[in-house]
């Protein structure tokens, strides 16, 4: 009699065997759940119509033309959340990377280096202080020309501190692992240690961190976009189109939904992938002695 | 080791088990965090004042002179140098003075009516995010992997992207002119409150959604890692039951993770609170904050930023305290 | 000359008939929390304030529907000869809401402390605070510096009269002259009761309940969800959100706002050339731009200002889009077709920044590059305007020609946004101003236009109309265009 | 199939009455599929009012078998034959009713009760919340019974606050709480001393029999199984853990950098601390001590007295220390950081725990290959075979190279931390409590290796142990360390 013990973590425990063969199932699914974000990324493509010349009357209900109806200009809805995606999903982008990045080097750094440390956690303790928001809008303004790029900045500012906490965080129980030590012991740069002894055991933090920090991103780019900070109008960007169009609502719906929903489905895409991605930390709990 | 984490759980301080030991250990955190809200102001005001324009321009208007201009810039004090205003302004903070506007009114006087408000609506959506993210954390947290957790995982991070405009927008089309349940602004009486509670309503969930996702996230996160220590696993080989295992074990070191992440959000609750007092004509601080930024108004600014740096540091310090309590430093 | 009297500009009585005593008005308008301004000298950017304002405190004139300035607390007025020295009537009965008469001392008071305030020199152009006097009790003479028969046309929005040394910590209580009493102030909002001591015509209205909004589509919402009657200036999308519904009427007051682009006519600016001008006026499709940046909500504009005016010289034919001629007249004048010129604009008003969005989409049509730059209002404000090569601008009071030569096109003009200088523009305007005899005057305002017409720095595509929003139960709402929408005295509501 | 050795008859138990097994495994076997085997097939039985002793090589399955009994396998092993636990199979029970069985019938103490204890409960909490009667009296009691010092405040206190020692008996006193009639125990007197480990054996044998408990006892230590088992149960090594013979492995030595030659390692009035906010509580105080090259140096003393902490000193991973390091001569930086890339090299520890040691995210041959580049003379292509040949050394197979530390038992990942330290080819080898975790043979395979290297090429070993028999054969001088100092120093045998 054979019985097979159910794999609690919905997926084979990780190591060498599952190593060896391709990930197929998780690869699948991330490839799935990248679609939107390809979408976004080649929307300008396919669009049918160019972003600014209108094609029918100011918040004109989908019909002939405007299969999702006009914006406030009488410009395609659908053409312009095609084209709306692009930089947002770069700029998120670039302000996950930078900051999760960053915060993993910094952090795993800060806990080898307890005074590097300290500085940040103060720093992290005042940048907490100041409501994100104002604290774009003090830069966007003290950066007048700087549009989108004064937003990234500010994004990327604002959030590495906290990002940097969360990583030292998790990375200070592994400061005093054993195998830390003896790598420090054996003579390992902290360079080597903090990214080949400890960075690969805060994969799950990291990718969990990216993936917050991406919709984090999302959040804080569409909201400046809504404040008039960043993006300007003609271009065609998803916040400033529910900024734009929200005056219409009753008029033609889905310009202010189409680009809701499109942030809100980047969101849950960028995280299927990251959580596909990261390894499952409950695993680890089942081997031990 | 520094452990410069907020969910790190390091050894328990030991700083004083006397009254008078807490009574230090207290005082000394408080000091702290006021120091680090000066930090804060001294930023925010050489902030204001690398700012293209000044007050003065802000508050012209069109067919003013060159010299119109610098009699208002001398007269709002704008051609002392920066320490100094500083000084003066931070002199005068103790006595409750916050300064005069660059429109020449009483801070003080202008955020009166306004803070309240916004409070209002601030602690309403942070006390129901906290209930919300904490039952949906847990919840899901007691169903690992399965659907359940999936979905509660899923949601949270949409609910989180999605920003409060968004969220508004959805409320009010489906709430109040669709429907007409609710009603679609805030009007406010002689007394500067909302005429009903009913007003309350859509901007606190505009403002919770987005929280509540966020911290969702933040309490399965902390509940996950805390599912993995060995005194949970064992605590589930002991044969407790989940709920248990949940409340006693898995909850309690999560704790100052779950704090912080709720302090976190209350500095984006003041943030959303912009743009959700405008969109429902809220009369809160938000509107006042999002005028001051666009008219340079520094001790305006100043002053809406330490109320909510206040009010933040408070939620930190509650923080601060529930770690020590609950890492036993008491014991 | 002036005093006719109809300064109850909307007094048709309605298909109801007879007006209904009584009544809470809930008024919705425009304001920013941070802008909020409580002197009636002051600069009220808040629409709200200016509103709470307007129904406390009287101005001399207001503006009126068939001549452009109407009496209020001035009765009449008349000039000397030579156009300099105006004598302005308080009118029969005007008492202050303590129950004080209003007297000659207190207008001159008041407008002296008008003239005093920064942008005074501007509010009252020509007039020196010492040569406002009052003579006797009833009376107040004020002498300008130049021959200027459109005075009392520049006491319509600010002149507002307060009680002799009223100390600038009271103003916030003190007493006014108007149909509206202060019940209580807030954060913008405000409860205003009737004045049933008023010298003017009968108010109906109980009271004004006026809240202030951020946003017009919060106003809109509010309006839809029955929370206010009457949304001031809710603007076009508003309307036609409102169109379908029973329950709203909506109200447009033609010729409300102009927003011109500006062309600098300075040398060294790419517009400098009268043929570049004229050749962007061209390539403008002015249909278009109504029917996409206004929803429909406006007419086609004609490239010259005041509109409203009952002297507007609508002979002048519309200029139509031509882009085959644009583009001939581009080349003749060698305009530099490979430079991508930046129209630079603000987001101030609703559909600012989209007319110049549609206008450079327009104009690639003739191979002219544009790119759109928005910057933020106070640095428009502080940098591009007036100095500006090519940006867009707006203007709230369109009901007089002269009104703009003389803020905005004459060379001399404080306020001249295209840097025009053009001596026979110049000529007309002195000619107009200087005389009151009508047919000289009216020859001259149609030459001016045409001169304006054709080589002035603004390209006016058309005029927005405004749009106030109201429940099915209001009554006889001010149809005037700009300002005049604040004269609520004499609604009703059924 | 295993054998059932029944144990000497000094049980109590009367032959005479059989009563029917509490726990029946009949050709149960564990593995992953297509992997290794955990556990070969295996038939035992248990019977109440008995303690068995679960015996057998490292990495045979013993820690597998218990962890079978409470129905916890790692995910995706593949179970033969049958179990029956009071008529139950505990990985097919659904899971409420295997949580009823965990709470009522059988109670299981891992490897590591101290971190298996809520940091955040005090012991009488602790043992409350799982006790059928939560009454303080009877919570006391079991502490009692546990041999806790219960009239001292020592049952307020939390786990942190409490000795190893003390920890594995609150740990015991939970697990009797729920009235259990089975207890599983896996490693129990791992890094305890004698008297300890005495004291526990006779605890086990009351509650054996004071309760009619079945006690089942996983350990590598025939003095406990003599102590108190009723009968032994031994697992014979599974076919992937197939022994490599070490006695043919040839240790690479490099160039021998200092062997021989130099004054080895002293350590020169040495106060350690420890830093609770501005406190400083002392853990050593006027430590000296030198080491020549080729001795042996044992340190010993009760638990907590502060030999870790000397270790670590010396290895320069306890910076908080004053007076003077010196390394042939040389001053040695209170840092490891701070130290040269050559002396850090020279001078390796092998940590107490275990489990820790290893990177979990790296395989084991990564983990070996690592500090082989340290070597500027060992190329590239050789690194491979030296692997193997480490991994032979410490007597594990050359294919579990590929595996990741999760993968290992206890005893193997010993095994490998030690490798990994000689792998750095070091001169002076600080050896903490190294053979905790292993069986009697392989205890000696590993010590046999290291004297050799003492030998043959004049490596240091400084030695932690709990086990005298060791400290007597393979050390030459002993430090008693009691309380920070050390109070007397012993010639173990005569200089060879
Ligand atoms: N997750 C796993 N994947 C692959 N092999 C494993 C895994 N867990 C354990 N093993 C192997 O199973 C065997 C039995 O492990 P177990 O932990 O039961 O040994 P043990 O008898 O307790 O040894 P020790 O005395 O060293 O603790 C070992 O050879 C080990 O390498
Ligand atoms: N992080 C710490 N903070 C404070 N005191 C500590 C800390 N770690 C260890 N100690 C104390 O230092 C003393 C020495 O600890 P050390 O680990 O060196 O003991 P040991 O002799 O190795 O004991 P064992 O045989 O149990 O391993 C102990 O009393 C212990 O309680
Ligand atoms: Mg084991
Ligand atoms: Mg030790």
């Amino acid at each position: 009699m054979t019985a097979t013990v159910p794999v609690a973590a919905g997926r084979p425990p990780r190591g060498r065997r599952t190593r060896r063969r391709p990930r197929t199932r998780t690869l699948v699914l991330a490839a799935v759940a990248a679609l939107p974000l390809l979408l976004a990324l080649a929307g300008p493509l396919i669009a049918p119509h160019t972003v600014d010349t209108p094609v029918t009357a100011p918040f004109a209900t989908a019909g002939d033309g405007a299969p999702l109806g006009g914006d406030q200009l009488g410009r395609d809805v659908l053409s312009r959340v095609l084209h709306g995606g692009t930089l947002l999903v770069v700029s998120a982008l670039v302000v996950a990377v930078v900051t999760t990045l960053t915060a993993a080097l910094v952090g795993c750094a800060a806990v080898l280096r307890p005074r590097l440390g300290r500085v940040i956690e103060r720093t992290a303790d005042i940048a907490i202080l100041l409501p994100p928001l104002l604290g774009i809008m003090l830069i966007a303004l003290a950066w007048p020309g700087g549009g989108r790029r004064a937003v990234i900045v500010a994004a990327i500012i604002l959030g590495t501190p906290y990002a940097i906490r969360v990583v030292a965080a998790a990375a200070s129980p592994l400061a005093t692992a054993g195998y830390v030590e003896a790598a420090l012991a054996r003579g390992e740069s902290t360079a080597y240690v903090a990214l080949r002894e400890i960075l690969p055991n805060l994969r799950a933090t990291v990718l969990t961190l990216f993936g917050l920090r991406f919709v984090e991103a999302v959040y804080v780019i569409s909201m400046a976009g809504f404040l008039q900070i960043g993006p300007q109008p003609p271009a065609s960007d998803w916040s400033l189109m529910v900024r734009e169009n929200a005056s219409g609502i009753l008029l033609n719906p889905w310009a202010v939904i189409a680009p809701s929903l499109a942030i809100a489905l980047l969101a849950i895409t960028v995280n299927l992938v990251t959580v596909s991605l990261a390894p499952d930390t409950t695993a680890k709990a089942v081997t031990r002695p | 080791m520094a452990a410069p984490g907020a969910g790190a759980a390091t050894a328990p301080r030991r700083a004083g088990t006397t009254a008078w030991g807490v009574a230090v250990r207290v005082a000394g955190t408080v000091g702290r965090r006021v120091l680090m809200l000066v930090v804060l102001l001294a930023l925010v005001f050489a902030a204001v004042e690398l700012l293209p324009g000044d007050a003065a321009s802000a508050a012209a208007e069109r067919g003013e002179s060159a010299a119109d201009l610098a009699e208002r810039r001398h007269l709002l004090g704008l051609d002392r140098p920066l320490w100094e205003r500083f000084a003066d302004w931070m002199t005068a903070l103790p006595t409750g003075d916050l300064g005069t506007s660059a429109r020449g009114q009483e801070v003080t006087e202008l955020l009166a009516d306004p803070l309240p408000n916004t409070l209002i609506l601030a602690v309403s959506a942070l006390v129901l995010t906290v209930v919300l993210s904490l039952l949906l954390g847990c919840w899901a947290a007691t169903r690992p992997h399965r659907l359940a957790d999936r979905l509660v995982t899923h949601t949270s991070t949409a609910a989180f992207a999605v920003p409060e405009f968004v969220v508004s927008a959805a409320l009010l089309l489906v709430l109040s002119l669709w429907t007409g349940w609710l009603p679609a602004v805030t009007v406010t009486g002689g007394d500067g409150r909302p005429t009903t509670w009913t007003m309350l309503i859509m901007p606190v969930l505009a403002l919770a959604i987005p929280q509540t996702g966020w911290n969702t996230r933040v309490v399965r996160g902390a509940l996950a890692d805390q599912a993995a220590t060995p005194h949970v696993e064992a605590a589930h080989l002991d044969g407790l039951p989940p709920h248990q295992v949940m409340l006693r074990h898995q909850l309690p070191g999560a704790v100052p993770a779950i704090a912080t992440g709720i302090a976190t959000s209350t500095g984006l609750l003041f943030g959303g609170a912009v743009v959700v007092e405008t969109l429902f004509n809220y009369p809160g601080i938000g509107a006042v904050l999002a005028g001051a930024v666009a008219a340079r108004d520094t001790p305006l600014i100043a002053g809406v930023v330490i109320c909510a740096g206040a009010v933040i540091s408070l939620v930190l310090l509650a923080a601060d305290l529930i770690r020590d309590a609950t890492l036993g430093a008491r014991a | 000359s002036g005093g006719s009297d109809d300064s109850r500009n909307a007094g048709s009585a309605g298909a109801d008939g007879k007006p209904r005593p009584g009544g809470t008005l809930r008024v919705g308008a425009l304001g920013h929390a941070s802008a909020i301004t409580r002197d009636p000298h002051g600069t009220q950017t808040n629409e709200s304030d200016y509103l709470v304002i307007a129904l406390v405190f009287d101005t001399l004139t207001i503006p009126g529907a068939k001549t452009n300035t109407a009496p209020r607390l001035s009765a009449s007025w008349e000039s000397s000869a030579d156009l300099k020295t105006w004598k302005f009537t308080i009118a029969e009965g005007a008492k202050f809401h303590d129950g004080s008469p209003v007297t000659a001392e207190d207008v001159v008071w008041s407008l002296k402390r008008l003239r005093n305030t920064p942008s005074g020199a501007a509010r009252l152009p020509g007039i020196q605070a010492k040569n406002i006097s009052a003579e006797g009790t009833g009376t107040v003479v004020v002498v300008s510096d130049y021959a200027n028969a459109d005075f009392p046309l520049m006491t319509r929005f600010a002149s507002f009269v307060l009680k002799k040394d009223t100390e600038d910590s009271a103003i916030e209580k003190a007493p006014g002259t108007g149909p509206f009493k202060l019940d209580w102030y807030r954060n913008g909002n405000a409860r205003l009761v009737r004045n049933d001591d008023w010298y003017g015509p009968a108010v109906h209205l109980d009271a004004i309940e006026v809240t202030m909004f951020e946003t017009p589509q919060a106003m809109a919402n509010a309006l839809i969800g029955g929370q206010i009657d009457l949304a001031s200036n809710a603007g076009a999308v508003a309307a036609r959100t409102a169109e379908a519904r029973e329950d709203i009427q909506v109200l447009r007051r033609p010729d409300d706002m102009a927003m011109p682009i500006v062309m600098r006519t300075a040398e060294g600016s790419p517009f400098a050339d009268e043929r570049v001008r004229e050749a962007m006026r061209l390539v403008v499709d002015r249909e278009a731009m109504v029917k996409q940046v206004l929803s429909g909500y406006g007419t086609v504009a004609n490239d010259i200002m005041g509109t409203g005016d009952p002297d507007y010289a609508g002979d002048i034919p519309q200029r139509e889009r031509d882009v085959a001629k644009a583009k001939q007249l581009l080349r003749d004048a060698d305009f530099d077709f490979s430079r991508t010129y930046e129209l630079v604009t603000t987001e101030d008003i609703a559909g600012l920044a989209d007319s110049a969005t549609l206008f450079a989409n327009q104009a690639g049509d003739a191979g002219i590059k544009i790119e759109v730059v928005k910057q933020e209002s106070g640095a428009f404000w502080e940098k591009t305007w007036k100095a500006g090569d090519f940006y867009t601008t707006y203007w709230g009071t369109n009901d007089s020609v002269v009104f703009y030569a003389s803020k905005t096109m004459v060379s001399e003009a404080g306020q001249n946004e295209a840097g025009w200088q053009d001596a026979g523009f110049d000529a007309a305007y002195r000619e107009a101003i200087s005389t009151d005899e009508p047919k000289r005057r009216a020859t001259a305002l149609t030459e001016l236009q045409q001169i304006e017409h054709e080589r002035s720095g603004y390209l006016l595509w058309g005029m927005a109309d405004g749009i106030d929003l109201a429940a099915a139960k209001v009554q006889d709402l001010p149809k005037l265009a700009g300002y005049g929408r604040v004269q609520l005295e004499g609604v009703w509501l059924s | 199939m295993n054998e059932l050795a029944p144990a000497p008859p000094t049980a109590l138990a009367p032959e005479d009455e059989p009563r029917p097994p509490v726990i029946t495994a009949t050709g149960l076997a564990i593995r992953l599929p297509e992997g290794p085997i955990l556990l070969p097939a295996t038939s035992a039985e248990i019977r109440a009012g008995q303690v068995t002793a679960l015996m057998g090589a490292s990495g045979c399955g013993k820690t597998t078998l218990l962890r079978a009994l409470v129905g916890h396998l790692p995910p995706g092993t593949a179970v033969d034959g049958e179990l029956d636990v009071l008529g139950r199979t505990p990985h097919h029970l659904p899971a409420a009713e295997l949580r009823a069985l965990r709470r009522t019938t059988v109670a299981y103490v891992g490897q590591d009760p101290g971190s298996a204890l809520n940091p955040r409960m005090t012991a009488r909490r602790l043992v409350a919340e799982l006790a059928t009667d939560p009454s303080a009296a009877n919570v006391l009691g079991l502490l009692a019974e546990c041999r806790l010092p219960v009239d001292s405040r020592i049952t307020d206190r939390r786990p942190t606050a409490l000795s190893g020692g003390q920890q594995r008996r609150v740990a015991l006193a939970r697990a009797l709480a729920r009235t259990p009639r089975i207890l599983l125990l896996d490693e129990p007197t791992a890094g305890l001393d004698a008297a300890v480990r005495d004291d526990l054996a006779r605890l086990l044998r009351d509650l054996a029999t004071g309760r009619d408990l079945a006690v089942v006892v996983a350990t590598h230590d025939p003095h406990l199984a003599n102590a108190c088992a009723d009968r032994t149960i031994r697992l014979t090594t599974g076919p992937t853990a197939a022994r490599a013979k070490s006695s043919t492995a040839t240790p690479y030595t490099g160039k021998g950098v200092g062997a021989g030659a130099g004054e080895g390692i002293a350590a020169e009035s040495i106060d350690a601390f420890f830093r609770n906010g501005r406190r400083r509580h002392p853990v050593l105080t006027g430590i000296a001590c030198t080491a020549t090259p080729g001795s042996a140096i044992a340190v010993i003393g009760p638990s907590g007295s502060g030999k870790t902490t000397l270790l670590r000193v010396l290895a320069g991973l306890h910076p908080t220390h004053t007076g003077r390091l010196t390394l042939d001569g040389h001053p040695l930086a209170a840092r490891a950081q701070s130290r040269t890339r050559e002396q850090r090299r020279r001078i390796q520890l092998v940590p107490q725990d275990p489990l820790a040691a290893l990177n979990p995210r790296h395989t084991v041959g990564w983990q070996l290959a690592r500090p082989l580049r340290l070597h500027p003379d060992l190329p590239k292509s050789a690194r491979p075979d030296r692997v193997a040949e480490l991994l032979a050394q410490v007597d594990l197979p050359a294919a579990h190279a590929d595996r990741y530390p999760g993968e290992l038992s206890g005893g193997q990942r010993q095994r490998v931390s030690i490798a990994r330290a000689l792998a750095a080819n070091p001169d002076i080898l600080l050896c903490d409590e190294i053979t905790s975790a292993l069986d009697t043979d392989t205890t000696t395979e590993i010590m046999d290796l290291l004297t050799r290297l003492r030998t043959e090429h004049g490596m240091t070993l400084i030695v932690v142990s709990h086990e005298h028999h060791l400290v007597t054969r393979y050390t030459d001088t002993t430090h008693v360390l009691e309380a920070g100092r050390i109070t007397h120093s012993d010639p173990t045998r005569p200089k060879r």
